[in-house]
Order: C-alpha cells, then structure tokens, then sequence
C-alpha cells in the first residue's frame, strides 16, 4: 500500500514539473485538476486501519472540489478573460523545469533534516519531500508568472502540497476542521475568480505586472 | 450560548442584509448588530460563559482582550458608516486620480460582508482550536476583501487582488503551520492531545522541540503576512489606503489585532514548552524590521492614508518587540495593542471626514484642517501625538513600559534601535500631520460638508478612551493584562527562584509592575513572581 | 580716617591728568599747562548754562549723573597706602569692577540717546574694547588673590594690598610682574589713554570714549570729566597696591603710594608721547594679550 | 499642599472653563483671571516653604498605570523653583489680558489660555513630582502645551516652522530621559524618588559608570529642555513665535525646569564626580559666551532675547558646575556659593527675562515689528515700557545695583575660592569660570546696551516707531512689578542668600559646611553689595539734585545733536543695531558665520546701495539639518521596497519562508 502512495506521490511530483513547463493557461488548468483528481485518492491510502468513513468524505470532498470546482470556476474566469498564455513570465517556461528540480532537491534535504518524532507513522517516507516540493513550486508558479490565473493555479498547487503534508502526517486534524479549510480554500479560489472577472473586465488584461499603481 | 450569539447574530444579520431591500433597514440592522455585539462583549467582562461542548469556542483572556478591541472599533466604524455611505453616491460617478466612470459596491454587499467580517473576527477571537483559528482568519480575508473593493475603481481592484493574493499564500503557510503543529502534537505519547489551545497548553512539555519550532516559524510567516510585519506587510498600505476609512479603521485596528492573537497563542506554546527563548528572538527581529520599514516609509508619505497604514506597521511591530522581550514587555504590547487600535481607528475616520471634504489623499493638497474642520483637525493633532507616544495619552505608558522590558532585559541595542526608530518615524508624522492640520484653509474645498456628530463621534469616543488610558486603565483591564503577562512567563524552575530574589526589588516591581491581586494570587500558588530582569537575565 | 584713601582720591584724582599733560608736554619740548588746568576746567564748567539736543530723553542727563555716583562709590572700595578702604568686604573687588561697569554702561546709553552716528560708533567700540578688558582685569585680581591672601572669601583689595610685601616680590616676583603689566594695559584701556584710545582728539571718526560725550556740556561734562579722571585714579591705585610693598609703618606706605601714583602718571605720559595709536583692529589683540598675561601669571602660580 | 492642589486645580478647571467659552469675549477674561489666581494661590505654600524651610507632608496618590503614581512633594528646592514660576506666571497672566485683548474677534482666545493654564499646572508638577512617570508625563505635556501657544499664530509659516522644530526637538530631548529615568528605575528598582533614597541608604549606590552614563542622559535631555549650546536649536525659533507673554513665560521659566531636572538629577544620583564640573562649566561657558555673540548678531528683538537666555542657562551651569567642584575640591564654601549663584540667578533670570520679554511684547504690540532697525525713538512715545526695559537690561548685564549681579557675584567668590584652593586641574576650571562670567558680563552689556539704545533712543527709525503710543496699565504694571523686583532682590540680597543655604545643604549634604563662619564673610559682603547699591542710588539722586540747583537760572540751550556740522540730519543716519554690533561680530565672525550680501555704491551719483546680512544658528546649520539630512538619505536608500509587483512581494513572503527554513534547518536543529 506504500507503494501506491509512493507511486501518487511521483505522479504530484512530476505533475509540478509539467506545470512548470506550461506556458499556455487552458493546459495548466488541465494538470491542476490531474493533481487535485490524484491527491483525492490520497486519504483512502495514508492510515493502515482501513478508511474511514471520515477520511472517505474527505476524499469524496477533494476530489469534487479540487478536480472539478476549482477547474470548473477557472475555466468561467479564463473565458471572460481574453488571455490564452503566459504572456512574459518572469523565468522563461524552459528555465523553469530545471529550477523546479533544484526546488525538489532543496525540500529532500529540508525534509532529511526533520526526522519525525517517535510515535507518528507515515505512509511513505516519500510524503515531506513532496510536500515541501509542491509547496515551493506554488510559490514559485506565483511568483515567476504574471497572469492573474496562473497566480490562482500557484496558490492551488501551494494548498495541494499542504493538503499532502495535512493528510499524510496530521491524523488528529478533526473532520470539521478538514472541512472548515476546503470550505475556506473553495470560497478563496470562488473570490479569486470573481476578483481575476473585475480585472479582465477594466483592465482587459489579467497581467498583474501591470498592476502596480499603488507604490511608494 | 452568549457565545454562539457572538459569531451568529453579526453572521445572521450579515446574510439577512444581502437580501434585505431598504437602504434604512440594513443601516438600521448594522448599527442593532453592532449594540448586541458590543453588549455581548462587554457582559462578558463580568460572567465568562461555559465553553462550547466540545471546547470549541470559549472566553479565554487573550481572546476577550482582543475581542472587546474588534467589537469597540465595530461599533465605531458602524455608526461612522451610516454618516459615511449617506456621502457616497450610489450613481457612477468620476475618479478622483485617473478621471474615468466608476460605480460603487452595492451598499447591501458592503454591510452584509462588513457584518460578516465581524462575526469571522469574533471566531478567530473566541476560537480554542488551532484548525478553528486558522479558519476563522481565513474567513477574515475573504469577508474583508469586498470591503476594500468598494469603490470599484482600477486602485482599489489592484489592492484587492493583492490583498487576496499575498494573505491567502500567506495562510496557506500558517495552514502547514498547524499540520507542523500536530505531528509535533502526535509525538506526544497521550493520544487525547490534539490542537485545543488548553489541551497543547496542559501537555506543553510533552510536544516535540523540532517541530514545535518548525511550527513557530509557519506561523510566523503565515500569520506575520495577516499582521503586516515587514517583510510580509506588502498589502497593508495598499489595501489601507484604498478601502473606505471605516474598513481602514476596522482592517488595521482589530483584523491585525487578530492575526496577532494567533501568533500570540504559538508564542504561548512555545513558551509552555520551554521554547520561549526561539521564539521570543525571532519576535524581536520581525518586530525591529517592521519598524524600520514603517520608519522609511513615513519619511517619504505623499499620501496621509498610506502614512497611516505604514503606522500601522510600526506598531505591530511594537507589539512583536513588546511580547519578544518577555516579562513587562507582553504586558506593555497587550497594553499597546489597545491603545493603537483605538489610536488608528480614530485617525482613519477622521482621514475619511478630511478625505471627504478635501477629496484628495495627497499630503500636499491638504492645509488648515483645523479651520476648516475644527474638530476633525483637534482630532488629528490628538491622534498624531497619541500615535506618536506622546504623554498623556495611554499610548506613552505602553511604549514605555516596552522600552523599560528592553532595559531591564540589557538588550541596549535593541532600546536603542527602538528609540531611534521612534523618534525617525516622529519626525516623519510630526512633519506630515502638522502641515496637514495647521496653516490658512483654502477658500473653497471639493466638498462643502462641516464636521458632524456621526462623523466625529466615534473617533472623538476612541481618542478619550485612549487619553483615558493615559491617567487610569480600569481594573479587570489591568488584572486582565497581569494575567496574560503571567501566562507567557518560562514556568520552568520558576519556584527555586522565588527563594533567591532581593525582597526589596519583588516588591517594588511587583507592586509597580503587577498588580497586587495577582501577586496574592501567586503567593498562594506558592510561586513568587520575579521581577521581569531577572527573568531575562536568568 | 578710614575715609583718607577716598578723600585723598576725591581731591587728588584731576591732578594726575595735570601730571600726564605736563610730562606729555616735555616729551614735546613744550612748556605745558599748568598742573592744576584740569581743576580750572571743572571750575569753569561748572559755571556755565548747558545745551541739549532735542534728540535726548532723560537718559541724556541721568547718564553723567549715574556714572559718576558709580565711580564714586567704587572710589569707597580703594584701599590707599596701607589704609583700609572706607568700605572693604570679601569680594570687593568684583564689586569695583562692576561699579565702573555700571558707569560705562549708562555712558553709552547716553551716547546713543543723541542719535548721533559719532556717539554710536564711539558706543559701539567702547562696549567691545571693554568687554576685552574685563577678563583681564579679573584674571589679575584672582592671581593677585591667590599669591596674596589665599582663600577668596576673605580676601578684599584692602587685604590683598596690606599683603604685599618684599617677601612676597622675592618668593613671586614674575607674577606680579605680569599682572601689573596686564593691569596696566587695562588701565590704558579704561581710561582711554594711547595706544587704545587718544584723550586729546575727538573728532576723528577712531575716537572712542571722547566722541561718546561730544554733545555733553556744562555741569554735565563737568561730571563727565570729574568722573574720567576719578578712574583713572582708581585704577593707578590698584595697581600701585598691587606693585607698591608695604612696610607696615603707614606713613611710608602712604608716601610711597603716592609716589607711586605720580610715577604712574608719568609713566602715562611717557608712553602716550613714545607710542602711536593701535589701529583699531590691533586692539583686541592687544587686550586678549593682557588677558592671556594673567592666566599666565596664574599658571607660573600652579607650577611653584 | 492643599493650597498647592487647589491652585493646580483652580489652574486646570478655569482653563477648561476658558476652552469652552472658546471665541467669546469672556474667554480672555476667565482664562487670564483663573490663570493668575490659580498661579498665586501655587505661590503662597511655596514662599511659606522657602521662609519655614520646614517640608510638608507629601500628597500621594494611586495611579493605575504602570510604575506610575500620583505622588507630589513640595521641599525646599521645589519650593524654590515653584515661586519664580508661579510669580512670573501669574504676572505674565495680567500682561497677557490686554495682550491677548488684540486677537479678540478673529482668534478663539480660549484655546491659548487653556493651553496657558496647562502649561502653569505642568510646570508646577514637573518640579513637584515624585515618580518618574509622573515627571515624565508632566514634562511632555509642558512641551506640548508650550508648542500650542507657540504656533498660535500659525497661519505664518514661519511660526509653524519654529513650532515643528521646537516639537521635535523637545520630543528627542525626551527620549534621553525615558531612557534615563528606566535606567534609574531598573538599578534602583523603583520610579519613585522616595524609594530611591531608601535604595541609595540601604545599597552602596550606582557604580560609577552607571552614575556617569544617567548623570550624561540627564544633561542631554535637560540640557535640550534649558537649551545648551548646541542643544539648543529650537529656542531662538520658538521663544520669538510666542505671543510675548508665553515668550516671557517659556524663556523666563520654563527652561529652568530644565535646570531644575539637572540639580534634581544630582540629588537622586547622591554621588557626582569631578569630571562632571568640568563638564557643566564646559557647558556653561560654550553657551554663555556662545548665546550672547549670536545674541549680539541678531536683528530681532526677541530673537535677541532668546538666544541671551541660552548664556543666562549658560551661566547658570557655570554656577552649577563650580559647584561641583567644590564639593570635589573638598571646598564647601565655594561649593555653597556655587550653587546659590546658580539658584539664585535662575529667579533673578526669571524676573529680569521676564520684565524684557514683556517690553518687547509692548513694543511689537505697538509698532508691528521686533525689528530693531525698524524702531527708534520709543521712550519719548512709551516711557515706562522704556524705563523698566532699561532696568531690564542693566540687570541682565549682570550690573549694580540690580539683582543680577548679586548671583553673579556669588558664583565669582566661589569660584575665586576654588581657583584659591583647589588644585591645578580644578583651578584651572574655576579660572576658566572666572575669565568667562568677565567676558560674558562685558559683552551682555554690549548686548543690551544695543538692544535699548537702538529701540527706545535717537530718533524714530520708521512711521509705525513714530506712531506708536504707550500700552495700557494692564500691561505697564506687570513691567514695573518686576522692575521693583529687580531692585528688592539687589536690596535684599543677605537675606534671600542665606534663605539658599538650607535648601542646598537639604539635598546635598556635601555642600554643607563644617565652619559656617567663612560663609558668613560673603553674606557680610552681600549685605555691604547692598548697602554700596543704596549709596549708588542715593548718590544719584544727590548729584541730580546738586546739577539741578548748578543748572538753576542758566540758560539751558536746545538744538539739533551736533553732527560735525552737517545741517540736515536725518533718522537714517543713525548708527544701525548691525553698525553697533560689527566690532564683536567681526571678532567673532568664525563662530558666527554671519551671511553678508553687499552690494556697494557704485559711480559719482549712486543710486542704491544695500546691505543684507543674517546670521543662521550654527549648530543647525552645521550639525542638525546634515544630521536629519544623512538620516534622510539613508532610508531612502531602501525606498525600493514598495514597488507596487505583486508578484515580487509574494517573493518577499517566500524568501522569508525560505531563509527562515534553511537557517532553522540548518543553523538551529
């Protein structure tokens, strides 16, 4: 069973890459759906005593959220919006992928030097490289390219990471929690949409370079 | 159940108002709501309810602390708003900088998600769970982030988009936080441990360093980004400036407030766990950095709201130092966090009457306030010293008490930079808000509108209450303030140092520093309160 | 007969200015008025009417007045020959320095009341020389205090002349040498004498103190000139104290004094008739020089 | 005590009063009413104290802030800086009526009295206080007041300026002393003066660094409040923007809170060290000579009285630190005497700057400007402002038979006796005291003798110097009060000296003296000053009286002042305050930096000639602004920041995850 876990893992990972190597918006949405489908298998996976009927809403609720909402909601903004594709990111589609594999060493030695506490079991040790790695990649989606969705498509990449990490390792997060943070991650990508909407109706483009009125 | 009212009634009459259709009736509604909430609030004072089953949401005094703060600015920006939106014309109108059309909000989507944003502030306050915690901040973002939308024009769409962006990453990272959190929780042999603040609190030994830290540092970052310490603060001119002055008002007086508190419970834990010193340092840095940045920025203002937003980022980071230097230091920040949200939410609505009337943010194209607006400009020139620390409002007490922490603590460099940094950002406010104030008003100004009561009350009532603090700070507030000062001090071998203090100096500092009910209170728990060097020295 | 010294000064005071016209005069090989001209001219003074500018307020009139009521209480605090003053106390000798102060003050009020721009530049250079000479003179009464009495508080002019004795010139000779030196630099100062100021002209525009009193006359300048030479009289008295040993035996202290006091007249006088004046810029210099003599005396005091 | 409370009480109520009746007529008459009652009814415990020389009980109240309680004290030195201030308060409060009568109408007088009030009660408490945060927040809100009055008039620019450095000033001034007062605070542990003392007798005091380090904060911050050179920027800006009583007020006593804070400093630190007099006399001397060469070069008139007060201050530390010295050259007497020359010409200082203040008042009050080349003339026009101004001045200059002098002599015999006794390193200081109380005195009544000449004699410079009348009673009293004052403390000087004696020895118990009787030498010498003034007046009067009877049926003269013959003089003639002053201002031109712009006559027939010369602040000019200017630059280097790339600033958030992350990952664990 770890090895399906590992295995969901390396496709989270290389889904990442393939993100990175994107430049054209309609695909990219593609692929976060593919990662968020993945990852919704993830809680039926992480505890050895079988799945729960808590963990299976989880997964039911991931999957519905992460690999069709999000996509769905998406989609409505991108049409709205004229944009096809990264218009100039700041590192270039090509560079990215390398970076990204510099990011995935740097989160395996973050991750060797944390050794888990006694007590806590994880389904594959595979789990914190991953996560850390997802983590960085979002940031770095968000921070090298500049149309307003991929931003949106980042911060969705960041959450998947932190879902990883949430649902490998913190076993007492309590259901209402849980769904607490999907309601909250749901309403911001909903706000985000309507938010990205505006912009492409005023500015008629959603590139966030040029949004930079405000400075001192 | 008084609880359950807290975060129900703002939520419920935040839905009622999106549907509701007469303009009177959802002022009507907002104000009404404001009444219960503040009423609600302050009888907590007296009779702390049960917590929720579950200890969910409970009273506890951090969280009263700064509840009573959200709810008081609340109550100030609502009645300011009934003043306010009468002057907003719903019909589309001119942009003040870039001379297009532009239409504002519907006023039903600005009271419903204000109301909104309350009732998310109320769970972050009362919330006893990490996970509820985190979600209720969260909520905070998305309810807030119409609100400085409401002048639907190209800026304030920027600041929103940015507003969103920066804050949700940043939660998103205070999110890892808490999972950091409860493996480091998990380590904890007692399998009952899970995120409620009592429970971490109780078993605080047992929790994992490591990951404690590394939770530390998530939060940090993630909560750091909420409260605007530099160099997370990046939204919080933007957004400030912006949104309308009473969303301004409430932003910067009680939403930094709360993403406070959530750094302020991780420090409690820490602390709990006998990791104070890790996090105490880090508090310092983030808090001096902040302050710097604010100072920089202050110097070179053109636009008074941004000045005041940057303000806003110095004083959390006077926060940051006051509860990183420990010992009378948290009680000075507690204290502090009062006396600048009360501060800056007066500042901001009277930004909003002069803003009104002068129709430009621009620090140059604003004269003789005072004789235009004679009680708006008393206000600013009220607001500018008590901003600034000046004896006597409450606000020179607090910074002092800061100042004495660093000394005490013999952390000169930090006093120094402390003092410095002050005095900079002085000058810089002292050099915009006199200019502003002072001087022969133009003949005629955009707006013809004079000072009125809705306009200058609410901020009127908070100056007082701040100058108030200055002379006498009421009873269970001070109490309440010893006793967070107490919960963040190192529990460890507190009791083999009670036998080795100089009688003399508990004295004094404890007659001086904590009041006398604590100290009995202590007395009786048979461990002497050291003096706050000591406890740093140690 | 505490009250010799200050009748002595009241009498004699004019006949030193004699004594400087009459050695002045030989320098030039003249036969020189009489010694007794300057009484002749007060005289004469005193008889006659007086004129006023329309310019001049009250302060035109109390200005002679008041200097001269200044001088002539600081003639009470100067000790001569061995004779106690008619008034001496510890300190006193701020006090004189002071009194004299207060005369020249409200001769230069007086001066500016004319509106004159003579009287005012004439102001203008007294106050500054003045305020140059003030240091020096203090610095030297402090030396003097200290090599002589020791311990200010009981130290007064009378004490510090009755101290000098022949012991004291062997044991701190140099000192009291330069202190007289600077002494009597700002004697010449004060009683605007050459090569500070020139007493015999007074209308070219590098007059000092006698442009201030142009406008005065009669009875007025009667006390102007009374008062001048009291001064001078005063400050030849200090210094002769200051220089002169005394025995003990009070009728040779006395004589000797006196003496002192025509030597120093004519001393004046020599000098006036060797030297040219200073320009005006050189004088600060020539002031901040005796200054500088005092604290040297003092220093030369620390080291032995 | 009580009456005290009362009067502080009677001060703050009539104040409120006062802002609340705002623009109406009856504003001005409350707020002065109140002002000068409240003031005087503050004075009579304090003189009760001076005479009794007994300490009443003192009032203390809690106060539920942090460190802080409500505790006041009125000893004998309290006492002794409480009459200068409650006198001249309540006698600038009279002048201020009809000053204030002018503004009526278009300026709500209300609000300047309010402030006036405040200011009053906060001096009071400032130098009552027994607890550190007390003192602190009775300090700030002296500044602040005082800065209110200041820029009343601040629709001029220049008074807004003067007000901002001022404010600024005054706050960074501050910062020294929460920084002294914490350290205080924490070695002795407590803010209360009273728990100190207890501390200071149970433990074996400060270390001496640590004694050094406070007794150097206290200098900053007090010396920015008394206005040491070159702390002392924002007095020549602030004391001129003032309407003349608060002027009168401000310069005339509130800057002594400052010295108060120094001389209290010295009791609470209980130890001083020699160094320490060296220091003060320093100080004394930079700002003595200092304040009184730019006094010289200035045109204003109240500039010119600002920057005089900087040398009073100036020779107030001079007494201070002989003093000092004393106390280290095992000399009491000298140290006594010090310290009673300093106390005693901070009331003397107080009544003489006072009574100047007031008669510049009335001068600007008539003719419009403080200019001194726009008056001329004036005592004809306004003889008793003249008169008492010339008293002023006489005594200012620190000459008999005023009072100024008395306290000037009294630092002379001190320091005459150390400069006696003590050793080289000390001596060499007191003579340094001594040669520059000499110049200081000369060069004061260059000062003054410029000051009241160029003004009230010759001949009206201007129409508005030709048109001006006398000021009302209401604002000649006050002068003459403190005219006669000027005289009474000459005339009484024994008396009010010996009064100093036991309020020094009471809070410095080495100034005591083990033989009185040397003390004794100077109060016979005091008294004999005394005696030798009467003589001078009465000798006046004489000789006035003999001219009188000499003058008696003679022709008496009147015509136009002589001017080598020139038939047509006219006003513009006259010899200017800049003529008057340009021999010292030439000697001093490398300290003064004077700015000259000439340009000369030019051809047979010139057409115009013009010469415009100003004389900025050194210590601003050359120290402060590049200061603030450096700064300035400095941060600015880092105003990058904010550059409004969304993006980017997401980078900011990631770095610091980042860095964070690596260090703890690395570093840390």
């Amino acid at each position: 069973m770890g090895s399906l876990a590992d295995t969901i893992l390396i496709i989270v990972v290389l889904l990442n890459l393939a993100l990175l190597g994107t430049g054209r918006l309609r695909p990219s949405i593609r692929l976060v759906a593919a990662q968020g489908m993945i990852l919704g298998l993830l809680p039926l996976l992480v505890s050895e005593h079988g799945a729960g009927l808590r963990l299976a809403l989880l997964a039911v609720a991931t999957v519905a959220l992460k690999g069709v909402a999000f996509p769905k909601l998406l989609y409505r903004s991108l049409r709205s919006s004229n944009a096809k594709h990264e218009i100039d990111p700041v590192v270039g589609v090509t560079a990215s992928v390398p970076l990204g594999l510099l990011l995935l060493a740097g989160s395996f030695w973050m991750a060797s030097r944390f050794q888990l506490p006694a007590g806590v079991e994880v389904a594959s040790n595979l789990v914190l490289p991953v996560a850390l790695a997802t983590i960085l990649c979002g940031l770095f989606l968000i921070i090298t390219r500049l149309q307003a969705l991929n931003q949106v498509l980042g911060y969705l990449v960041l959450e998947n990471g932190i879902f990883v990490f949430g649902v490998a390792l913190a076993h007492e997060e309590p259901f209402l929690v849980e769904t607490g943070v999907l309601l909250d991650v749901f309403v911001g990508v909903f706000v985000m949409g309507i938010a990205i909407f505006h912009i492409s109706r005023t500015f008629d483009h959603i590139d966030v370079k040029q949004l930079s009125r405000l400075k001192d | 159940m008084t609880i359950a009212a807290l975060i129900l009634i703002p939520a419920a009459s935040g839905l009622l108002s999106f549907w509701l259709p007469s303009q009177l009736g959802r002022r009507a509604l907002l104000v009404a709501a404001a009444v219960m909430h503040l009423g609600l609030t302050l009888s907590l004072w007296s009779a702390r309810p049960e917590p929720t089953p579950g200890s969910w949401l409970a009273v506890d005094t951090p969280g009263l602390l700064f509840l009573t703060i959200a709810s008081t600015l609340f109550m100030a920006s609502a009645i300011y708003c009934t003043g306010y939106l009468s002057h907003e014309d719903v019909a589309t109108h001119i942009d003040r900088e870039e001379r297009f059309l532009f239409s504002n909000e519907p006023e039903s989507v600005f009271i419903g998600c204000l109301l909104l944003f309350l009732a998310s502030m109320t769970l972050v306050t009362l919330s006893q769970h990490f996970g509820l915690l985190w979600v209720g901040v969260e909520a905070t973002t998305l309810a807030s982030a119409p609100l400085i939308y409401f002048h639907r024009n190209h800026r304030s769409l920027e600041a929103t988009w940015k507003y969103l962006l920066i804050c949700s990453v940043g939660i998103a990272l205070a999110l890892m936080g808490n999972f950091v959190l409860a493996v480091s929780a998990s380590a904890a042999q007692a399998h009952d441990v899970n995120l409620h603040v009592t429970n971490l609190l109780a078993n605080a030994s047992k929790l994992d360093g490591v990951w404690l830290k590394a939770a530390f540092l998530f939060f940090l970052v993630g909560y750091g980004t909420k409260m605007g310490l530099a160099p997370m603060h990046t939204w919080l001119p933007d957004a400030h400036s912006e949104a309308p002055s009473p969303v301004s008002a409430l932003l910067s007086g009680a939403l930094l407030n709360c993403a406070f508190l959530g750094i302020f419970r991780v420090h409690q834990l820490c602390t709990a766990a006998g990791e104070g010193e890790f996090s105490r340092s880090l508090l310092v840095v983030f808090g001096l950095m902040s302050m710097s940045v604010a100072a920089v920025f202050i110097l070179r203002a053109r636009d008074f709201k941004r000045m005041l937003a940057y303000s806003s980022v110095e004083h959390m980071g006077i926060l940051a130092i006051g509860v990183g230097l420990g010992g009378a230091g948290v009680l000075g920040a507690i204290f502090h966090a009062f006396n600048h949200s009360f501060t800056k939410a007066a500042l901001f609505l009277a930004a909003g009457n002069i803003l009104l009337v002068y129709d430009t943010k621009s620090i140059n194209d604003v004269r003789g306030v005072q004789r235009r607006l004679p009680i708006t400009g008393a206000l600013w020139l009220a607001g500018f010293l008590a901003i600034t620390g000046t004896p006597p409002f409450g606000t020179f007490l607090s910074e002092f008490t800061v100042l004495r922490a660093a000394l005490d603590a013999d952390r000169a460099v930090v006093a120094t930079l402390y003092l410095v940094l002050l005095a900079i950002i002085f000058i810089g406010m002292a050099n915009v808000m006199l200019k502003m104030s002072q001087g022969t008003a133009p003949e005629s100004t955009p707006n013809s509108s004079k000072d009125k009561l809705v306009s200058v009350g609410p901020s009127l009532v908070l100056a007082s209450l701040v100058f108030m603090f200055g002379f006498y700070i009421p009873k269970p507030l001070r109490n309440a303030f010893d006793e967070v000062t107490l919960s963040v001090r190192e529990k460890k071998d507190s009791l083999e140092e009670s036998a080795t203090i100089v009688p003399l100096r508990v004295e004094n500092e404890t007659l001086t520093a904590i009041s006398t009910e604590v100290q009995s209170a202590l007395h009786e728990h048979g461990t002497e309160p050291k003096t706050d060097a000591e406890e740093i020295r140690e | 007969m505490r009250f010799l010294p200050l009748i002595l000064a009241l009498i004699l005071s004019p006949l030193m200015r004699g004594i400087i016209n009459r050695t002045k005069a030989r320098f030039a090989g003249r036969q020189g008025p009489p010694l007794l001209q300057p009484y002749y001219d007060l005289w004469k003074l005193l008889q006659k009417g007086a004129v006023y500018s329309t310019t001049t307020t009250w302060i035109f009139r109390a200005g002679p007045i008041i200097s001269l009521a200044a001088t002539l209480v600081a003639a009470m605090l100067m000790p001569l020959g061995g004779w106690p003053a008619a008034m001496s106390f510890s300190g006193d000798l701020i006090v004189f320095a002071y009194l004299l102060g207060l005369g020249r003050f409200l001769t230069v009020v007086a001066a500016l009341d004319t509106g004159s721009a003579f009287e005012g530049m004439g102001a203008s250079r007294e106050v500054f020389y003045s305020a140059l000479a003030e240091p020096a003179l203090l610095l030297g009464l402090a030396a003097i205090a200290k090599i002589s009495v020791g311990g200010s508080i009981l130290s007064s002019l009378s004490q510090m002349h009755s101290q000098i004795s022949l012991h004291l010139w062997a044991e701190s000779g140099v000192v009291l040498v330069f202190v007289a030196l600077a002494l009597f630099i700002v004697f010449l100062t004060e009683n605007s004498r050459i090569p500070v100021d020139d007493p015999t002209t007074h209308l070219e525009l590098t007059m000092i103190h006698e442009v201030m009193v142009l406008d005065h006359s009669g009875p007025d300048f009667a006390f102007i000139l009374y008062g001048a030479s009291l001064k001078l009289w005063l400050l030849g008295a200090l210094i002769v104290g200051l220089v002169v040993p005394s025995s003990g035996i009070w009728v040779v202290d006395l004589l000797a004094d006196l003496v002192g006091m025509i030597a120093i007249s004519v001393i004046t006088g020599a000098v006036e008739s060797m030297m040219a004046r200073l320009r005006l810029v050189r004088v600060p210099q020539l002031l901040v020089g005796a200054g500088a003599l005092a604290v040297l005396a003092l220093v030369l005091e620390y080291k032995n | 005590m009580d009456l005290l409370l009362d009067g502080l009480i009677v001060l703050v109520g009539g104040g409120v009063v006062a802002l609340l009746l705002s623009r109406t007529p009856l504003a001005n008459l409350v707020g002065a009413i109140s002002a000068a009652i409240g003031s005087a009814i503050v004075l009579v415990p304090a003189v009760h104290v001076v005479l009794q020389g007994v300490t009443p009980a003192e009032f203390s109240a809690a106060w539920n802030v942090p460190y802080g309680s409500f505790t006041l004290l009125l000893d004998p030195l309290s006492a002794w800086f409480v009459i200068p201030i409650a006198g001249l308060s309540s006698i600038a409060a009279v002048y201020g009526f009809s000053y204030m009568a002018h503004f009526a109408g278009h300026k709500s007088l209300g609000t300047p009295w309010f402030f006036y009030n405040l200011l009053v009660a906060s001096m009071v408490v400032v130098v009552t206080a027994r607890n550190g945060v007390l003192f602190l927040v009775a300090w700030e809100c002296m500044a602040l007041t005082s800065y209110f009055l200041v820029v009343f008039e601040d629709e001029k620019d220049s008074v807004r300026e003067a007000g901002r450095v001022y404010l600024i000033a005054s706050h960074l001034g501050t910062a020294f002393l929460l920084v002294f007062f914490v350290l205080l605070g924490r070695e002795a542990g407590s803010l209360e003066f009273s728990r100190i003392a207890d501390w200071l007798d149970s433990s074996d005091g400060f270390s001496p660094g640590m004694s050094s380090l406070l007794f150097l904060l206290a200098l900053i911050g007090f010396g920015t409040k008394a206005g040491f050179m070159p702390l002392h920027v924002w007095l020549p800006e602030a004391h001129p923007a003032a309407p003349s009583h608060v002027s009168a007020v401000m310069s005339g006593v509130m800057i002594k809170t400052g010295i108060y804070g120094i001389v209290r400093t010295l009791t609470v630190l209980g130890t001083s060290q020699e160094w320490w007099g060296w220091l003060l006399i320093g100080v004394g001397v930079t700002s003595g000579i200092g304040g009184i060469v730019f006094s010289l070069a200035q045109h204003d008139l109240k500039r010119l009285l600002a920057y005089c007060s900087v040398e009073n201050v100036g020779i107030i530390a001079l007494g201070l630190g002989v003093g000092v010295l004393g106390i280290h050259g095992d000399a009491p007497a000298a140290a006594m005497l010090g310290f009673s020359g300093a106390l005693l010409h901070v009331l003397n200082h107080a009544v003489f700057k006072g009574l100047l203040f007031l008669g510049a008042g009335a001068v600007i009050h008539e003719t419009g400007t403080g200019t001194l080349d726009a008056q001329g003339g004036l005592l004809k026009r306004m003889p008793w402002t003249g008169a008492t101004f010339l008293v002023g001045a006489v005594a200012i200059s620190g000459l008999p038979p005023l009072n100024g002098f008395i306290s000037e002599f009294l630092m002379y015999l001190g320091a005459f006796e150390e400069d006696s006794l003590l050793t080289t390193s000390g001596a060499v200081t007191a003579l340094a005291a001594i040669g520059s109380l000499a110049l200081i005195g000369g060069l004061a009544a260059a000062c003054f003798t410029k000051a009241f000449g160029i003004v009230f004699l010759g001949e009206p410079r201007t129409d508005a110097s030709r048109d001006a009348h006398a000021p009302g009673w209401g604002m000649r009293i006050p002068m003459v009060l403190l005219a006669g004052c000027c005289f009474g403390i000459a005339l009484q000087a024994r008396p009010i000296a010996q009064r100093l004696t036991p309020i020094i020895s009471a809070f410095l118990p080495e100034a005591t003296l083990k033989e009185p009787k040397v003390l004794d030498a100077a109060f016979v010498s005091l008294h004999s000053i005394s005696v030798a003034c009467v003589m001078v007046i009465v000798l006046g009067i004489a000789l006035a009286v003999a001219r009188k009877a000499l003058l008696h049926r003679r022709e008496i003269g009147s015509s136009t002042t002589w001017g080598c013959g020139y038939a047509a003089p006219t006003a513009r003639m006259q010899y200017t305050s800049s003529s008057f002053a340009q021999p010292v201002t030439q000697f001093f031109a490398p300290v003064l930096r004077t700015i000259r712009r000439f340009s000369p006559p030019q051809g047979p027939f010139p057409k115009s000639a013009n010469l415009h010369s100003e004389t900025p602040d050194i210590s601003m000019k050359f120290l402060f602004r590049p200061m603030y200017r450096l700064v300035d630059r400095l941060l600015s280097m880092l105003g990058w920041i904010q550059h409004g790339q969304v993006h980017l600033y997401v980078l900011y958030l990631a770095a610091t995850m980042v860095v964070l992350l690596v260090w703890y990952l690395g570093v840390a664990v």
